[in-house]
């Protein structure tokens, strides 16, 4: 007699619409999370902000009172880099350092590979955020410590609400979108 | 399980046979006839079904969750649109109307399928295919010392055809 | 068996009582399964019919594909007429849709025995008419691949569908629909599967049959639950199909679009939905019978009661479209006024005539018995009805967008061949899956055709001679009005 | 700026290009993070700029001679957006359409990119050392041949520095002085000016007038230092009971004529008599002469009587005079010594404080006769800058053939125009705005001219490549200017230092030197042509209000409808809807119009405001090259025309004669008018000037309005006081409900503390539509209708237009025009309505939309949310004012074939709004991103925001200041006082939609015997 077999359905049935909420559940939620390219320089975050406790807007210099917080220009890096050289003291190499001076050299900016970024149409204001104190490292993980700089966060919709409302700040669509 | 199966041509003969039988307490008896007769009914007498629990339950759960989630979704990222109320009842009435056809009429079916022991993944015994045409069937179930008993009934009330099955 | 021959004066006879229809040529529960069974073997016209469709509906999707391409724009749409022949064309769908329902569930509910033998027909239709119109929705949007958005699913952007919006009603009303319409269409085809079942002698079809057909047997256990089960669907069923069509209207009537803002929507176009609905039933079976050779079965008694169904709604529209006038005179509201004189004499005038004569004026050649019992103006009759009933939805909403409250956007609209071809395709869609279905299951409801025929007793055979009500003699072929 | 662009240019718009593409470019396509690109940082950050945040550079506006001052936004590099300079006196910080458009000249893909010469018929690209060694060495050859004195040098009318630099280098080249040449400039008006007052052109005050009467000058739209006069005119109607009265005379009733309060439609040739007639009413003389006027002109000879008298009464008045036929000067100076004898000149008129901008402008007759030179053979080397005479002049002129004639022709043009392409050698010149130069705009006033940007493409300035001709082979002496812009500073009082501060402002006194004036025409020559060819339609030709006479190859200003027609994108033959009855011609139906000099074919347009004898069209399009917004749209009715002149050598565009017939074919009118009358529905409002006072419910009943029950308007302007109207108010404020979230007016973000609102001051309102390219320029708003774009609109004509006759044009805020009154007698009346999102308390939009595409924000805006909108268009349908459009195609996707912005037109994006995709509806946003950028800065300074420290972009523009924008919660803001004023109206109040914005009434001045008002209302 077949009376068992028949009950087993109505739990794979069960199973199948869980596993269709789940799915799409997290729909939509696919971010390049984690996404680490390779730079064209490696550089390195971790010698510049602890070693040397370089503040962030040093290099990354509107931040605090752009929608874009900038990319250091060439002059900047140059600005050390010409004399802190390819060599170290100890006459070991800085292979990168290298690299920096070359482009330098041929006059060239560096083609950063971009890794942050939200969609065209969302307005992200920087300096609103970091005026109001959230701290770099809040939405793009300990920079300080990567190597290379990968995305952290997902940077979903989600993730910003969730971070608004509990900060009791603007959460409304008109705020971001526009 | 084992039993008795007679075929009728005709519906009274059959129905006189199942009087029979019942008098005879010859076992569990079901009946097959290709189209649904208030004869039947009436001769083996069973109680009303109980598919209508399972409607009424799935009707009363299907419009309170129509309900809940447009009142919880709303309040859940409150918008205004149109100066209308936040939650407002009047349309998320539509909507509880909806849900609760769809999971009622859902849990109907199921309960159907539950109650008539649907879907039967294999034919079992006792059963002839001439019953989805013209022909009315008896299973009889019953311990084989019986077995002669019950077929003389059948035999006795017409039955073109009586066969054991186990 | 005895034939008595009737006296030619007693035409035109007395109407039969719709509950009451009986099928006297229909004699045993064998004849039934012989004579349906036997519609199921494909034939040459079968497989043109099913290539002519297939064509169409090709030509739809390619055209859809480069509309997603291109962009809408490459219909006519012309703003502020935002809505064109897509909204149309799923109203029309939609209101097709509604005789099934009807036919099965609330004249089951009502006993109307002329039911019987053309609901499992009209049932399909609904079905697949419910899945064309539901296509309209996706394929009017200008995103159509994001049309998972109108259903509330959880997901990582917090956000959610508007459940104040008509749209999102229509949404679940029509899933709603499409999902217990199609339970209702299986629920009452099992028995019957299983009949096919026990015939079927390929082995492959046979499992098939075996696996859709659940493994009934016709016990009276089943029987019991299944009679019950099916009465509670046809309970839902009722107000569905009822509360649907007026969703579908609220897409209108809560707009505040003059020639749409009307509390009248709803009860005018249920009337509307199965008044065309009942069109597309008669398109439909006259040919059928004909074809199938089924005419003793769906009898001219039963197109006469379902015409005279076809007529009463007919009345209902009617006054519907008279009503709108009259509120609009009795409004008071200028904008109101102006707007309906512009439907019958302005731009959109030859339109709305048509909706008229097709809608209003032509059913009511239906008071006539005598047409009502020749099938050949029943077809014809019922092609003028789709036409008009496609063009009473063309009349709701081109002619009010496009002279709306704000003259300096008064405007025109002309469709372009991306519309009529996806018209086209639908109609393709549609007719695909009515074909297939026909040649894989019966039309015409076994187990119950052999509820209403008398069954084989042991002490008489059923009488079939005339009674004093002119019921039928003995079925022959050569009595008048039975068939054509 | 200067300096780090010189050393990184390039690479800078390098880097632009890949940021073009990565930001402002890309479209709402899609719901996860698009692809990202590559980020290339500068090499040397540049001084002033930072990334994601605009610099200003005041600069001047060259569109036309007026030279009004603009502040040009930039943002990393890119200008992507043009206002006024708030500081300049002439335009006081508005600015007109054409002026907002030079952008797309800027950044138009059909310019030259670089030097290019013409071998055997072919364009060959050059590099710039190879074309200025050609330039220079048939330069050398013209000049040896003994023919210098012939050479001819067309540059573009234009004051400041550089004339006198042309003609300085030209001497020194041992060749004739240059012609400037303004071929839309009134030069017969020039010359009386010039005889009566010895300027050219007095300052002119409307709002001190009594009465201003008008013979043809269109000045709200193209005659004279237009925005000057809107401001100025506005500010008269502003004065409500004391604001003067406005008539105006004419065969054609302009943009202009259409803001007058009576229209005389005069015989076209006859106002002449009709001016000897006023002068004479004003002098009190004899009265024979109104009769004869009256005749000639056919108009009722009291209706002359009555403004003659008022004329004679009324002082002082504002009498001016734009006619254009061969008897303009004659009526110009009618018109002065009617002014002189109403004692107008010094109140209203005022030589004393004139416009320089029209100075040292050469009349058309001296291009003609230079023209009759080359035909003739002698001219050995023609240079043209910025010049187009084959297609300014008649056809009949011949200019074409003349070239011909011409052996060595140089063009310093940016754009391949139908003269450019006939040259041998092209050296395309910077756009203003990528050049340094200066302007007279005041007799002490110079308004200073810098570039905004890198050149986008590999031009040079003209005055660089003369310079170093000039040079070439000479040592360079020290401080002999290298390049114009040290040529400049050196010569700029002060030095580099004064000059670097006054580049702030854009502004400076003192004057430039002055290019010698030639001597006054003899009063012979050129004698005037009489009327010629015959006919019984009187033609006039005028210049073109929103492209004036080189505004074709910007897709705005071709997307713009003309005020009066609202046609756009193509040409048409204005006739009376009687002569056309008449003659069985249908609007649409394509008339031909044969001139003396030829005949010109387009569809006709049934316009009531002209006289019935007269037939008129538009000078702007029929471009046979100048690039694929211009090619083949429209006609150039100078076809028709043959070369006459007025004694002022101006080119009579207007008087003769005309055969008119039906061409047969027929063409639908690109329009994007529905229905021209109101029916009734009160959308635009008037009131007569005697009904003002009488508290706002007067005025006309409109029908909706107080017919339909549940009506709102027994409370004035509701929902003005809190962002959510009526219902949803009431359940916001239950203090039981803690659920609202930013709409609790408690809330921390305070953002249910602002209704953002709007009033349109009818009175003010002239239609001209600058506010409409403002909102294209600044809400990256696509223009659908180049031919290009009409590729896959099915059904339709594959010409420009095609998406247009489908009423898909995207204007977020259009301007409606209707007719009021009897359009048959002259006396109809026009108002004109902009119309936009009303951002409605009680949206009807939102609750429709399935997905919160669209839904009200707390701060009171009515949203759009591109990314989230599927393009159901259901908020579109729900919509009464039918504001919202729809992205039919992918406009904003550059890989469409409908792309609205061929590269480097997306340079000008304004990074701060989403370009909105294929599929998604679109609407005005209150410019939510200055909003939220104003909001963002005043946090940033920790502050509140400053009543009226930010506006939108329409209201920025207006020239007539009729937009005003605020906060109507909060009473420090203007707007929240004028939605007070008696004349406050919504549109479609009965709706209970509780708009935003807030239109005041239009006032209307009845003719004095006319006591009845004037205002009959919306009917």
């Amino acid at each position: 007699m077949t009376t068992r077999k028949k009950w087993a359905v109505y739990p794979g049935l069960v199973a199948l619409a869980a596993a269709a909420v789940l799915l799409s559940a997290v729909s939509g939620g696919s971010t390049p999370q984690g996404r680490a390219p390779q730079q064209p320089i490696i550089f390195p975050h971790n010698p510049h902000v602890v070693g040397l406790q370089m503040n962030c807007l040093y290099c990354h210099s509107s931040a605090n009172k752009s929608p874009d917080p900038g990319l250091p220009a060439m002059s900047t890096c140059m600005g050390c880099h010409t004399v802190i050289g390819p060599r170290r003291p100890d006459g070991t190499a800085r292979p990168e350092v290298a690299k920096l001076q070359q482009f330098a050299a041929k006059n060239q900016p560096i083609p950063w590979i971009r890794i942050h970024k939200v969609p065209d149409y969302v307005q992200f204001p920087h300096m609103r955020h970091v005026n109001a104190g959230v701290t770099c490292q809040q939405c793009h993980g300990p920079v300080q410590d990567m190597l290379p700089v990968y995305q952290q966060q997902n940077l979903n919709m989600g993730w910003c609400i969730s971070c608004h409302i509990q900060q009791q700040v603007r959460y409304d669509c008109s705020v971001c979108h526009y | 399980m084992r039993g008795v199966l007679g075929v009728f041509r005709e519906l009274d003969s059959a129905v006189d046979a199942i009087t029979a039988l019942r008098q005879a307490k010859a076992g569990s008896i079901t009946v097959y006839t290709p189209t649904p007769r208030h004869e039947f009914e009436h001769a083996l007498a069973h109680g009303p079904s109980v598919v209508r629990r399972f409607t009424l339950i799935g009707g009363l759960l299907g419009a309170t969750f129509g309900y809940w989630i447009a009142i919880w979704i709303s309040e859940y990222w409150p918008m205004v649109v149109g100066g209308k109320p936040i939650p407002s009842w009047v349309p998320y009435t539509v909507f509880g109307f909806e849900v609760m056809v769809l999971v009622g009429a859902l849990s109907t079916v199921f309960g159907l399928f539950a109650v008539a022991r649907l879907p039967r993944l294999m034919m079992t015994v006792g059963y002839d295919p001439r019953f989805t045409e013209g022909d009315y069937g008896i299973w009889v179930e019953c311990p084989p010392d019986r077995e002669a008993k019950v077929t003389e009934v059948l035999q006795q009330n017409g039955a073109v055809e009586v066969r054991r099955e186990r | 068996m005895a034939t008595v021959a009737r006296p030619a004066e007693e035409m035109p006879r007395p109407n039969i009582p719709s509950a009451n229809i009986q099928l006297p040529a229909v004699r045993s529960y064998q004849q039934v399964n012989d004579e349906i069974i036997a519609t199921l073997t494909p034939t040459g016209a079968w497989f043109i019919g099913l290539g002519i469709a297939i064509t169409c509906l090709l030509i739809g999707i390619g055209t859809w594909i480069y509309q997603i391409y291109m962009g809408l724009g490459v219909a006519g749409y012309n703003p502020p007429v935002m809505w064109g022949v897509y909204i149309i064309t799923f109203v029309f769908w939609i209101g097709i849709g509604h005789a099934g329902t009807l036919i099965s569930a609330i004249l089951y509910l009502f006993r109307a025995g002329f039911r019987t033998t053309i609901y499992r027909c009209a049932e399909a239709m609904t079905v697949f008419a419910v899945m064309t119109a539901g296509l309209f929705p996706i394929l009017h949007l200008g995103r159509p691949w994001k049309f998972f958005w109108l259903i509330p699913y959880p997901h990582w952007r917090f956000i959610w569908p508007n459940f104040k919006s008509p749209l999102v009603w229509d949404v679940f009303a029509i899933l709603t629909y499409l999902t217990v319409s199609t339970t209702f269409l299986f629920v009452g085809l099992v028995p019957d599967i299983a009949a096919l079942r026990d015939r079927e002698t390929n082995p492959v079809r046979k499992r098939i049959y075996s696996i859709l057909s659940l493994g009934w047997r016709n016990s009276d256990r089943e029987w019991r639950h299944f009679t019950r089960a099916y009465l509670f669907l046809a309970a839902f069923s009722t107000p569905l199909v009822l509360s649907v069509h007026s969703v579908v209207s609220f897409d209108f009537a809560m707009a505040l679009v003059p020639g749409w803002h009307a509390t009248i929507f709803p009860p005018y176009f249920v009337a509307g939905a199965i008044f065309s609905g009942l069109g597309m039933v008669f398109t439909i079976i006259i040919p059928l019978r004909r074809w199938f050779g089924l005419r003793h079965y769906v009898t001219i008694n039963h197109l006469d009661a379902a015409a005279k169904l076809c007529l009463f709604t007919s009345l209902v529209v009617g006054l519907a479209y008279m009503t709108e006038f009259w509120v609009a005179w009795f409004s008071g509201n200028k904008v109101e006024q102006e707007y309906f004189l512009n439907r019958v004499f302005g731009q959109w005038w030859w339109a709305a005539w048509i909706m008229l004569t097709c809608n209003m004026i032509l059913p009511l050649t239906l008071f006539s018995q005598r047409l009502r019992r020749n099938t050949t103006w029943l077809f014809i009759l019922s092609l003028f009805i789709n036409l008009g009933m496609w063009f009473e939805r063309f009349v709701i909403v081109v002619p009010s967008l496009s002279h709306e409250y704000e003259p300096w956007q008064w405007t025109t609209y002309a469709p372009t061949w991306v519309d009529w071809s996806i018209l086209l395709g639908s109609f393709g869609w549609f007719s695909m899956w009515f074909l297939l279905f026909i040649k894989q299951f019966p039309v015409i409801a076994i187990a119950e055709v052999k509820e209403i025929i008398p069954p084989r007793l042991r002490t008489h055979t059923a009488t079939t001679d005339i009674d004093a009500a002119g019921q039928h003699v003995d079925y022959s072929p050569e009595t008048p009005g039975e068939h054509d | 700026m200067s300096d780090t662009t010189q050393q990184t240019g390039v690479r800078r718009r390098e880097f632009l290009k890949i940021l073009g593409v990565t930001s402002a470019g890309a479209a709402t396509v899609g719901c996860g993070p698009s692809e990202a690109g590559r980020l290339i940082p500068y090499l040397v950050s540049p001084d002033q700029t930072v990334p994601g945040v605009s610099t200003y550079f005041a600069t001047t506006c060259r569109e036309c001679a007026a030279g009004c001052g603009v502040i040009a936004e930039t943002r990393d590099g890119r200008a992507i957006k043009l206002e006024g300079n708030p500081e300049h006196p002439i335009n006081r910080g508005a600015i007109c359409a054409r002026g907002q458009a030079a952008l797309q000249g800027l950044y138009n893909p059909d310019r030259f990119t670089g030097p290019r010469v013409k071998r055997n018929g072919q364009w060959a690209d050059i590099t710039w050392a190879e074309a200025v060694q050609l330039f220079r060495q048939r330069l050398d050859e013209a000049r040896s041949g003994g023919r210098a004195g012939d050479v001819v040098f067309l540059n573009r009318h234009e004051t400041g520095s550089f004339p006198f630099f042309l003609d300085q280098w030209l001497s020194q080249m041992g060749l004739p002085p240059h012609l400037a040449v303004d071929p839309i400039l009134d030069h017969a008006v020039i010359a009386a000016n010039r005889e009566a007052y010895g300027v050219a052109w007095p300052s002119l005050s409307f709002a001190d007038a009594r009465l201003i009467v008008s013979f043809d000058a269109d000045f709200l739209d193209s005659w004279g230092a237009t925005v000057a006069h809107q401001l100025d005119f506005a500010d008269a109607r502003a004065k409500l009971r004391d604001a003067p009265r406005f008539v105006y005379i004419g065969a054609r009733r302009s943009l202009t004529g259409l803001n007058a309060d009576e229209w005389i439609p005069v015989r076209s040739g006859s106002e002449l008599a009709v001016a000897n007639a006023l002068l004479a009413a004003v002098r009190g003389a004899g009265r024979a002469d109104v009769a004869a006027a009256a005749q000639a002109a056919d108009v009722p000879a009291e209706t002359l009587q009555r403004l003659g008298a008022e004329l004679a009464s009324a002082r002082p008045s504002l009498v001016l005079s734009g006619v254009t036929t061969v008897q303009a000067r004659d009526v110009a100076r009618v018109v002065n010594a009617i002014n002189q004898a109403a004692g107008n000149v010094g109140r209203t008129i005022r030589p004393a404080e004139p416009l320089s901008s029209f100075e040292g402008a050469e009349s058309m007759a001296e291009l003609g006769s230079a023209v009759e030179r080359m035909r003739d053979g002698r001219v050995p080397l023609l240079m043209v800058r910025g010049v187009n005479p084959v297609f300014t002049m008649p056809k009949s002129a011949q200019v074409a053939e003349a070239l011909g004639r011409v052996p060595f022709k140089v063009a310093f043009t940016s754009y391949p125009d139908e003269t450019a392409e006939l040259c041998d050698l092209v050296l395309p010149d910077h756009h203003p705005l990528e050049s340094w130069g200066d302007a007279q705009v005041l007799p002490n006033v110079v308004s200073l001219q810098q570039p905004a940007m890198d050149p986008v493409f590999r031009t040079r300035a003209t005055a660089d490549v003369l310079l170093e001709v000039a040079m070439a082979g000479t040592p360079p002496a020290p401080g002999r200017p290298v390049d114009y812009r040290s040529w400049l500073i050196g010569r700029f009082p002060g030095g580099a230092a004064a000059f670097a501060t006054a580049l702030a402002t854009g502004l400076t006194s003192g004057t430039t030197p002055r290019v010698t004036p030639r001597a006054p025409r003899p009063e012979a020559a050129p004698t005037p042509a009489p009327v010629e060819g015959e006919g019984d339609f009187a033609f006039i030709v005028y210049p073109s209000p929103v492209l004036g006479a080189d505004g074709a190859n910007k897709p705005w200003l071709q997307e713009l409808p003309d005020p009066v027609s609202k046609i756009c994108w193509q040409s048409w033959v204005e006739i009376h809807p009687e002569s056309a009855a008449r003659m069985d011609i249908q609007p649409g139906d394509v008339v031909e119009v044969q001139g003396p000099g030829g005949t010109v074919r387009a569809p006709a347009y049934l316009y009531p405001g002209l006289q019935r004898e007269t037939v008129a069209m538009a000078f702007g399009r029929g471009h046979t090259a100048y690039g694929r917004f211009a090619k083949d749209v429209g006609a150039n009715p100078l076809d028709a025309l043959s070369p006459g002149f007025d004694r002022a050598g101006m080119a009579a565009w207007s008087g003769s004669r005309v055969r008119v017939r039906k061409a047969g074919d027929y063409v639908q009118l690109v329009t994007t008018e529905g229905s021209a009358r109101q029916h009734g529905r009160g959308i635009g409002r008037a009131l007569a000037v005697n009904e003002l006072g009488r508290g706002g419910a007067s005025g006309e009943e409109h029908a909706g309005g107080h017919v339909i029950p549940g009506d709102a308007s027994h409370e004035p302007l509701p929902g003005l006081r809190a962002p959510i109207a009526a219902d949803a108010e009431g359940d916001l404020r239950d203090p039981k409900k803690n659920e609202v979230g930013m709409y609790d007016p408690a809330h921390p973000t305070g953002m249910a503390k602002r209704r953002w609102a709007m009033t349109i001051d009818l009175a003010r309102c002239t239609g001209c539509s600058a506010c409409v390219t403002a909102c294209y320029a600044e809400n990256n708003i696509p223009t659908v209708g180049a031919a290009y774009q009409s590729g896959h609109t099915q059904g339709l004509p594959k010409t420009a237009g095609a998406n247009i006759l489908r009423s898909r044009e995207m204007a977020w805020i259009r301007l409606e025009r209707y007719w009021e009154g009897d359009e048959a007698s002259p006396d109809f009346e026009t108002r004109f309505v902009p119309m936009l999102c009303q951002h409605c308390g009680n949206a009807p939009c939102e609750p429709v939309c399935p997905v919160f595409a669209t839904y009200h924000s707390p701060d009171g805006l009515n949203v759009q949310v591109y990314n989230r909108c599927v393009g159901t268009r259901y908020c579109s349908n729900n919509c009464p004012y039918k504001v919202r459009y729809f992205n039919w195609f992918g406009y904003g996707e550059t890989d469409r074939p409908q792309y609205a912005w061929p590269e480097p037109l997306n340079w000008q994006l304004n990074p701060d709004v989403t370009v909105r995709g294929k599929g998604v509806m679109e609407k005005c946003t209150f410019c939510v991103q200055r909003i939220r950028e104003a909001e963002n800065r005043a946090r940033a300074e920790g502050r509140e925001l400053v009543p009226d420290e930010f506006t939108v972009a329409c209201a920025q523009a207006c020239p007539s200041r009729a937009i005003v924008f605020g906060d109507a919660a909060d009473e420090q803001w203007t707007v929240a006082r004028q939605v007070r004023d008696e004349r406050a109206y919504h549109v479609f109040e009965e709706l209970n939609t509780f708009t935003a914005v807030v239109y005041l009434k239009k006032v209307t001045y009845p003719a004095p015997a006319a006591a009845a008002p004037a205002a009959a209302g919306g009917e």
